[in-house]
């Protein structure tokens, strides 16, 4: 599968321009009481499931830019939540 | 042989003979001509051995890449006879067998198929375990098709490549897929059309019926010259697909000529819908001896008639099961060929035009008889046909035995774009179930045989694609148009339901009287026989995937063409599973095998090279791969860079630090971006003064090091380490992407060399190209300043040491940076200056006792295990930065690894980088880097180490292994500071 | 049914299938190398014979039937040398024992290396491999060409040969004889092999695992093993177990068969590329992983000429091969390219096999011996201490690569 | 302190120091003149009549950034509207690369305009190498060595296309049918052009000199006045 990412800049290109940075994990938590464990959880212990999840992508070959979309790692399209 | 006359549909030039050698032997072709279609000219007959059994092969199928008619051709090997276009001096060779195919010493393995069972080797050779070596040296030995010339290069190619952007792709050329592209070609929309075969037209180029005034091979011309006058459609022949992959890239190679000025280009083409025309194949009837040379399928004996005016045989029997085969036998009788008889596996459904023409031509016609064996030793020499239950057996001589069981959907294409399918009893074949969105099919593949149905779906299928490019997108196309395109469509899917659909196909898959099918190929390409399918299924491997793996079916260069539905047929009867309930082995890409040579393309490098490459090479230096970037490594073959190191200790040294990762962040919010990602405190910095910090990831290990310097309100410039260039504004950014702070960055990696001028003297040198003060009161180490050099070229200087001596990195503009580095050369001179490369700085640093990331550091360790935490402001929470949660976990953690400093005790040897620190059975870490210093007079380095190794007192000894493949060497080294050189640092400060 | 015709050789189904029962003792979800292996030394070494494999689709469907086949026990640290030693000791063992030809052909590897860098990792690793008695040696570039005559050792290359590190241990097997055999050792020492089983969900009571839902009904176990490869983490996420593993799509290709040429098995990390020429004559090649996370099992175009363009620049006589067929299977990555192999984890009786990424093939057999001494004993084997999920909670990395981690664990 | 624009910039009225293009061509140099520091070939032996290769590096260039960047008039230029427009206005070709940032090069006659001494600026003449693909089959020259969609019927010329060419990210400008400026990281320039000379030897592309380019602008209206 040779799927294509839709840009915000530059439109729909080949998945190959871009870099995936992860899934949506919110924010980086405050590290005033942020515990070892709580940390490293959140850096590390996220299971992917077969099914559409927002994630970070930086399109490093075009505009430079990151921007999350939504893709499912089942069939590597673009696809929203389910609702 | 004497060419048949030549009819309109020819498509060589029988007067323009080409000489050509086949097996060492002179023959000649003509102008136009395949390579197989030559040889078959020239009565060859066998064209090679299988892959198995070493059965005599010839040519079965033109279209094929199946592994029979493979010949190695100047060398290269796999080469489809059938579809290589012949040019004079080729020399052509059999595969698997020495010489002329005729005869093959491995011909007696025919004997020995009773011994080799499906999966026979899984049960045998290995007992007792010592002999398995042996046979399966000998098994090796008689594997592989072709013979690879692994002593030439295949350099001489020309290569090349083709990037698509359409919103049509057509992959097809036949009278659909020309209808299709006809049809979808609209002002603004592109549309691209890819045929494998030289020609436009598909099966009805050499069709002479007539159909509605009109002779096939007519109509189908006409469509091609529209096609390509076409302005918005790109017809590209001599083009096979080799995959259809996510969201409509459709890929492929083309065989170029003289006038291409490319001999074979790869091609892609991103298309937003495809059309999928392929046609169909024949499904070769599977009966004893169907493999012998002089049994082909119709269109191979139809193609060499028409398209090539190759007589396929003296006197021919046919035993088909459909009515493009029946067509075929009229045909070819027409041309002068005996055909004996015609059985036609099917009982009735025949085409009663066709059936009356046979009677016309005084053929014999045999309906619901189908071949049961093949007479002869190398060729066809007769057959034998009978009813289907076998009961009414009869005998012909022939030398051409024309066979199928009728005809299924080359679904190939379809299937890599994301087609299902599901067995119709009706048509016999996979038929489609459902299609992606954006990919429509059009003509045989979909089932239809009727000429005007054809050319209708492919016109339908053409706008249907246009019409969902279309939907909800009118401003991508005039809208104008679109009124009367979704009138025609109606019309047109209104016709088309009254024309005929898909005929009843052919119900069988083998002849009757099979016996065991010991000698009945399923797959040609492996000598997969009906019986060992039947073995597949006994020993538990009975669905068609299982069935593959295990015996073989569908691997060889055939793959699914033909044997991928056919064992899934095969399966189902045999283990009596309802047919529905099977669907056929997963078609994997390529379609067509390509030489790695036509993927590869022209296949070059981009690197990049600093702006003093040249100035570098004249100077002797031997580059290395860094990255992206060729590097100066050594200055000479002493790759241990003595004398480089000598003179930057003593004298002075010019080192190209170019890659070096240079940024401006600039904006209200900049300093909070370098609080997130560097881990000091980013707010003490001082005008005039270089910032030493490092950045780390969120396990704390330290992923780049460099310095900052404010350059104005909200201004810094800084650098990073050279591996690190390419991603630090998307690490930054990253990092910083919730967080909506305002500031910028500007990469100027590229913009600025940087020269690095080290050495004692080099205080000296810079001094005789610039006016500014350099004393060590005005720019004292750790300092920087903006300085002109030469004729007033601006230099960004920082005073910086690395490498351990007084030492100044001048950042200069790129185009600017060869005459600063002649400048600076004309002023050392005296000092006896000299460059220095990568290893050089390596071995210097190291001495130092300075780290280089991913030498002294790795995933087990973090900033704090390699002796950096004084770089941490540990109590800075608010700012988030990248690391510090790991950093404050494992801070107080006991047995981790950290970095060492040794030196190598007396007379202990000289262990090498990856030398490993061993204690009794255990491995306690591994030397980082560790050079003999001359300067120093003996031999450090830096380990990294469990924390054990350390020990408690001042002085530990480490005990070092080294064993590269001869015998282990021991060496003792004791525990230093990692400071080896100039530990006080007078050197670079003075 | 054909009638087979006389003279035909009747041969025997390799495994026994069983009517599927409502409860076993040990339920294995996942019918490749890992679960059968496991499933066989339960009952061969341990007695524990009511043990059912659950395969979703066919044995050897996943993984276990889409990898490089290869086997090699030259790794980067002490822990995992000695796991993968072993490892490759077993496969003649096995071959014996379970009276099934797994066509291992002990061709020994080389690996290349293109920089200096490189260099430095092959003397670490070599002098880990030899220090553990495990044979293994650097190599410069010209003697890698006597070894692999068709290697371009010149400068012409993107990534010229700098050395080559080699092991003559390793070699090759022929996977799906693995799978198969493994499944015929098992069932005749009593495993229950069910294809087609789809675990739907992991049912427990408290901490304590008490069966799984299957498309076939509920079955109850005492203990339960996760070895599903790269479907194992989204197993595991049925109990809302969250692992730092990370399905990858890993993809492979071979030529058309060819005589034999290349007697080794070759690869480089540089080019992301290894190959070797199977019993049948094809060059199988392959090693690309895209980064993003995906559960598909396509192939991509980009990688189909990635490896063609590879392949030819430091093995140019490969230019006139011909691609055959490419595909691709999930590669289960942890961050630090180490496999987790726990038991209890969240779960009393839950047991974990998983996270192997590139080298779940040739640790399958030894995984499998181990996991059963751990599910039959309920204490982890002192090999397997080293691997137990916790590492990733407490930053402690096994080091098997020495990368270091960018944005989180799939990268 | 100073900005990074003046790096490299002559400092008081000297002779202009030396300079020297990433690029270096095999042909030889049949005309050429001495321009601010660079070596500007006019005209190279056997240029051919298309398609050609020319070398623009000796050009200004400038990065502009700014979140509020629509309200500001770099160069007295107006900023294009969304990502991948460009304007060509006064002998300066603006485009448009996200939302906060422009890229500006000079493609008139004359001399270049002085770097503004506002922190938005910085001088980036040097950071990449510039090349332009001029003459009738410049698509087909474009197709061999990219598959970025570079000539959409339906999109309007000039624009920009942020996307890798050769492996080598790149900035295209489409300015017409028969004319595109590609710039790159500099570092890239001379294997890029090398690429580009193999990868379509069967379009025979022939280096040529500045002249070439300069015509091209002026038939074409694309110059702007200056």
């Amino acid at each position: 599968m040779t799927f294509r990412l839709t840009c915000p800049v530059c439109g729909a290109r080949d998945v190959y321009e871009f870099r995936y940075g992860g899934p949506e994990r919110g924010m980086r938590p405050a590290q005033e009481d942020l515990s070892p464990e709580e940390h490293f959880r959140w850096t590390q212990f996220r299971t992917t499931r077969p099914a559409p999840q927002e994630e970070w992508w930086y399109h490093a070959a075009g505009c430079g830019v990151w921007f999350s979309t939504w893709r499912n790692p089942a069939t590597n399209r673009e696809e929203g939540p389910a609702t | 042989m004497r060419r048949l006359a030549p009819s309109p549909t020819t498509r060589v030039e029988v007067d323009r003979p080409v000489p050509f050698r086949w097996v060492g032997r002179s023959i000649e072709g003509c102008q136009g001509d395949t390579v197989a279609s030559a040889l078959w000219n020239a009565g060859v007959r066998t064209f090679g051995r299988s892959f198995e059994y070493h059965r005599p092969r010839g040519l079965f199928d033109l279209e094929g890449e199946g592994a029979s008619q493979l010949v190695a051709i100047d060398g290269l090997p796999n080469q489809s006879a059938g579809t290589t276009a012949l040019r004079a001096g080729m020399s052509v060779s059999a595969q698997n067998v020495s010489g002329d195919p005729r005869s093959d010493l491995y011909g007696v393995l025919d004997r020995f198929d009773r011994w080799m069972p499906a999966g026979f080797y899984y049960r045998r050779f290995h007992r007792p375990y010592r002999a398995w070596p042996f046979f399966q040296n000998r098994m090796r030995a008689l594997a592989g098709l072709g013979v690879l010339d692994t002593s030439s290069p295949h350099d001489d190619a020309r290569r090349s490549e083709l990037y698509l952007n359409a919103d049509v792709a057509v992959v097809g050329g036949g009278v659909s897929g020309m209808a299709a592209a006809l049809a979808a070609a609209r002002p603004g929309v592109r549309v691209c059309l890819f045929e494998r075969r030289p020609w436009l037209g598909g099966h009805m180029d050499w069709r002479v019926r007539e159909t509605r005034g009109e002779r096939l091979y007519e109509r189908a011309h006409g469509l091609a010259e529209e096609v390509a006058a076409h302005p918005h459609i790109r017809a590209l022949t001599a083009a096979p697909v080799t995959g259809i992959w996510g969201e409509n890239l459709v890929t492929g190679f083309q065989n170029g000529s003289d006038a291409d000025g490319f001999d074979e280009r790869h091609w892609e083409c991103r298309a937003r819908a495809v059309i999928v025309a392929t046609g169909t194949i024949e499904r070769p009837l599977v009966f004893n001896h169907n493999d012998r040379p002089g049994v082909m399928v119709s269109d191979t004996a139809w193609r060499l008639a028409r398209s090539y005016a190759v007589r396929p045989g003296m006197r021919a029997v046919f035993s088909v099961g459909d009515d493009l085969a029946l067509e075929a036998a009229v045909d070819l009788a027409s041309l002068g060929i005996d055909v004996a008889a015609v059985a036609d596996a099917r009982a009735d459904g025949a085409d009663p035009e066709l059936v009356a023409a046979l009677e016309r031509a005084g053929i014999e016609f045999l309906p619901g008889y189908a071949a049961s064996a093949a007479l002869g030793k190398h060729a066809v020499a007769g057959v034998t046909i009978a009813t289907l239950d076998g009961s009414d057996e009869r005998r012909f001589a022939c030398d051409l035995l024309v066979a199928n069981a009728g005809r299924q959907p080359d679904i190939g294409a379809l299937s890599s774009a994301g087609a299902r399918f599901r067995h119709s009893p009706h048509t016999h074949t996979f038929e489609i179930e459902s299609l992606p969105a954006d990919v429509f099919a059009a003509g045989r593949v979909t089932g239809l045989v009727d000429a005007e149905a054809i050319e209708t779906s492919g016109r339908r299928a053409g706008l249907e694609a246009f019409v969902h490019l279309a939907g909800g997108l009118g401003a991508a196309f005039p809208s104008t148009d679109e009124p009367s395109v979704y009138a025609e469509l109606t019309k047109i899917r209104a016709y088309s339901s009254e024309l005929p659909g898909p005929p009843a196909g052919c119900g069988i898959l083998h002849g009757p009287n099979l016996g065991s099918g010991r000698k009945a190929f399923l797959d040609f390409d492996e000598d997969g026989t009906w019986k060992n399918a039947v073995q597949c299924a006994e020993q538990g491997f009975d669905v068609p995937e299982l069935a593959k793996r295990f015996g073989n079916f569908g691997l060889g260069p055939g793959q699914y063409r033909v044997p991928g539905q056919n064992v899934a047929m095969a399966m189902a009867q045999i283990t009596g599973t309802a047919i529905e309930e099977i669907r056929c082995t997963t078609v994997r890409p390529p379609l067509i095998a390509p030489k790695l040579a036509t993927v590869a393309g022209p296949n070059h490098d981009s690197y990049k090279r600093t702006p003093l490459h040249d100035d570098q090479a004249s100077r002797g230096g031997v580059f290395r791969r860094a990255g992206a970037w060729q590097r100066a490594r050594y200055f000479s073959d002493d790759h241990t860079c003595r004398a480089e190191i000598r003179n930057v200790r003593e004298n002075v040294g010019l080192l190209d630090s170019s890659p070096l990762g240079k940024f401006r962040i600039y904006g209200p919010d900049a300093i909070h971006a370098l609080q997130r990602v560097y881990i000091s405190d980013m707010t003490k910095m001082k005008p005039g003064r270089c910032k030493y910090s490092a950045m780390c990831n969120d396990t704390g290990n330290i992923i780049d090091d460099g310095v900052v310097v404010p350059m104005g309100r909200d201004d810094y410039y800084f650098t990073t380490s050279s591996n690190r260039a390419a991603s630090t504004v998307e690490w930054f950014r990253y990092h910083t992407r919730y967080d909506g702070w305002n500031y910028n960055l500007v990469n100027l990696t590229d913009t600025l060399a940087s020269i690095n001028l080290a050495g004692p003297r080099a205080r000296d040198v810079l001094r005789k190209v610039t006016d500014a003060d350099l004393s060590n009161q005005a720019f004292p180490y750790i300092g920087y300043r903006e300085i002109a050099v030469g004729d007033g070229i601006a230099a960004r200087c920082m005073r910086l040491g690395f490498v351990g001596e007084l030492s100044y990195e001048l950042h200069v503009g790129a185009s600017h940076a060869p005459h600063v580095w002649d400048l600076l050369w004309s002023a050392g001179e005296e000092f006896g200056i000299q460059p220095f490369g990568l290893e050089a700085q390596n071995a210097l640093r190291a001495e130092k006792g300075h780290v280089i990331i991913g030498a002294e550091s790795e995933q087990r360790v973090t900033l704090l295990d390699i002796g950096m935490g004084w770089l941490w402001s540990r109590e800075d929470t608010a700012s988030k930065k990248v690391g510090a949660p790991a950093l404050r976990a494992c801070q107080d953690q006991p047995n981790r690894m950290k970095l060492v400093g040794f030196r190598v005790d007396e007379g202990g040897g000289s262990p090498q980088d990856g030398a490993i620190v061993v204690d009794g059975d255990d491995i306690l870490g591994f030397v980082c880097t560790t050079r003999y210093s001359e300067a120093l007079g003996w031999q450090f380095g830096m380990a990294l180490v469990k924390e054990r190794a350390i020990g408690d007192g001042d002085v530990a000894g480490l005990e070092i292994y080294e064993n590269l493949g001869g015998r282990p060497r021991r060496t003792r080294a004791t525990i230093v500071p990692p400071h080896f050189y100039d530990p006080d640092g007078t050197r670079l400060r003075s | 049914m054909t009638p087979a015709g006389p003279g035909a050789l009747r041969l025997e189904r390799l495994w026994e299938q069983r009517p599927l029962k409502r409860s076993y003792d040990v339920i294995i979800i996942g019918g490749g190398i890992h679960g059968l292996a496991t499933a066989y030394y339960l009952a061969k070494e341990h007695g524990i014979r009511d043990v059912a494999v659950l395969e979703r689709q066919y044995i050897g469907f996943g993984g276990s039937g889409r990898n490089t086949a290869i086997v090699r026990a030259n790794q980067r640290t002490q822990e995992n040398v000695r796991l993968y030693d072993e490892g490759l000791k077993l496969w003649p063992i096995l071959t014996d024992e379970l009276d099934y030809n797994l066509m291992f052909f002990n061709c020994g590897n080389l690996n290349l290396a293109h920089s200096e860098a490189a260099v430095n990792a092959f003397r670490l690793s070599v002098n880990t491999a030899n220090f553990n008695h495990v044979e293994s040696e650097l190599l410069d570039a010209q003697s890698c060409k006597e070894l692999i005559p068709i290697l371009d050792v010149s400068d012409k290359p993107k990534y010229p040969i700098q050395a080559g590190m080699y092991h003559p241990p390793g070699g090759v097997l022929r996977h799906d004889a693995v799978v198969w055999g493994l499944a015929k050792g098992a069932a005749e020492h009593g495993v229950d092999i069910h294809q087609g089983v789809e675990v739907q969900g992991i049912d427990v009571q408290g901490a304590k695992v008490t069966g799984v839902r299957t498309n076939h009904g509920p079955i109850e176990c005492a203990k339960l093993g996760v070895m599903a490869g790269g479907y194992g983490a989204e197993v595991c996420a049925m109990l809302d177990l969250e692992l730092p593993v990370h399905p990858l799509t890993i993809q492979a290709m071979v030529t058309q068969p060819l005589k034999p040429f290349l007697h080794h098995v070759v690869s480089s990390g540089a080019y992301h590329v290894y190959a070797n020429q199977t019993l049948k004559g094809e060059i199988a090649t392959g090693a690309h992983m895209d980064p993003q996370v995906n559960y598909t099992t396509d192939a991509t175009a980009h990688y189909f000429k990635h490896q063609a363009e590879a392949l030819t620049d430091f093995m140019p006589a490969l230019k006139g091969a011909r691609f055959l067929r490419i595909w691709a299977g999930l590669a289960d990555m942890t961050p630090d390219m180490a496999p987790i192999l726990d038991g209890n984890v969240g779960f009393d009786g839950l047991y974990l096999d998983l996270g192997w990424g590139y080298f779940g093939f040739k640790s399958g057999p030894v995984a499998g011996k181990y996991m059963a001494e751990f599910i039959a004993r309920e204490t982890c084997p002192e090999i397997l201490e080293p691997f137990a999920l916790d590492r990733f909670l407490e930053n402690r990395y096994m080091g098997e690569t020495a990368t270091t981690m960018k944005y989180g664990h799939w990268d | 302190m100073k900005n990074v624009s003046e790096v490299g910039a002559p400092v008081g009225g000297k002779a202009r120091p030396p300079r020297r293009s990433p690029i270096q061509f095999q042909s030889v140099v049949a005309e050429s003149e001495h321009r601010g520091g660079w070596e500007v070939a006019h005209r190279l032996e056997d240029e051919g009549d298309g398609p050609w290769l020319i070398d623009l590096s000796h050009r200004a260039r400038w990065d502009y950034q700014d979140t509020a960047i629509g309200d500001h008039r770099p160069l007295g230029l107006s900023v294009p509207p969304n990502p991948g427009d460009v304007v060509i206005d006064g002998g300066l070709v603006i485009s448009r690369m996200n939302r906060t940032q422009v890229s500006i090069g000079h493609i008139g006659a004359g001399d270049p305009p002085k770097t503004p001494n506002e922190v938005a600026y910085t001088d980036t003449t040097d950071s990449h190498a510039w090349v332009a693909v001029l003459g009738a089959p410049t698509p087909d020259v474009l197709e061999a060595i990219s598959n970025l969609d570079l000539f959409a019927p339906g999109r309007q010329k000039p624009h920009l296309t942020q996307g890798p060419v050769l492996h080598v990210s790149c900035q295209v400008i489409t300015l017409a049918a028969d004319g595109v400026l590609m710039a790159m990281a500099r570092g890239y320039g001379q294997s890029f052009v090398d690429g580009v000379l193999h990868s379509t030897r069967a379009l025979d592309v022939r280096p040529a000199g500045e002249r070439r380019f300069n015509d091209w602008t002026a038939g074409t209206g694309n110059r702007g006045s200056t």
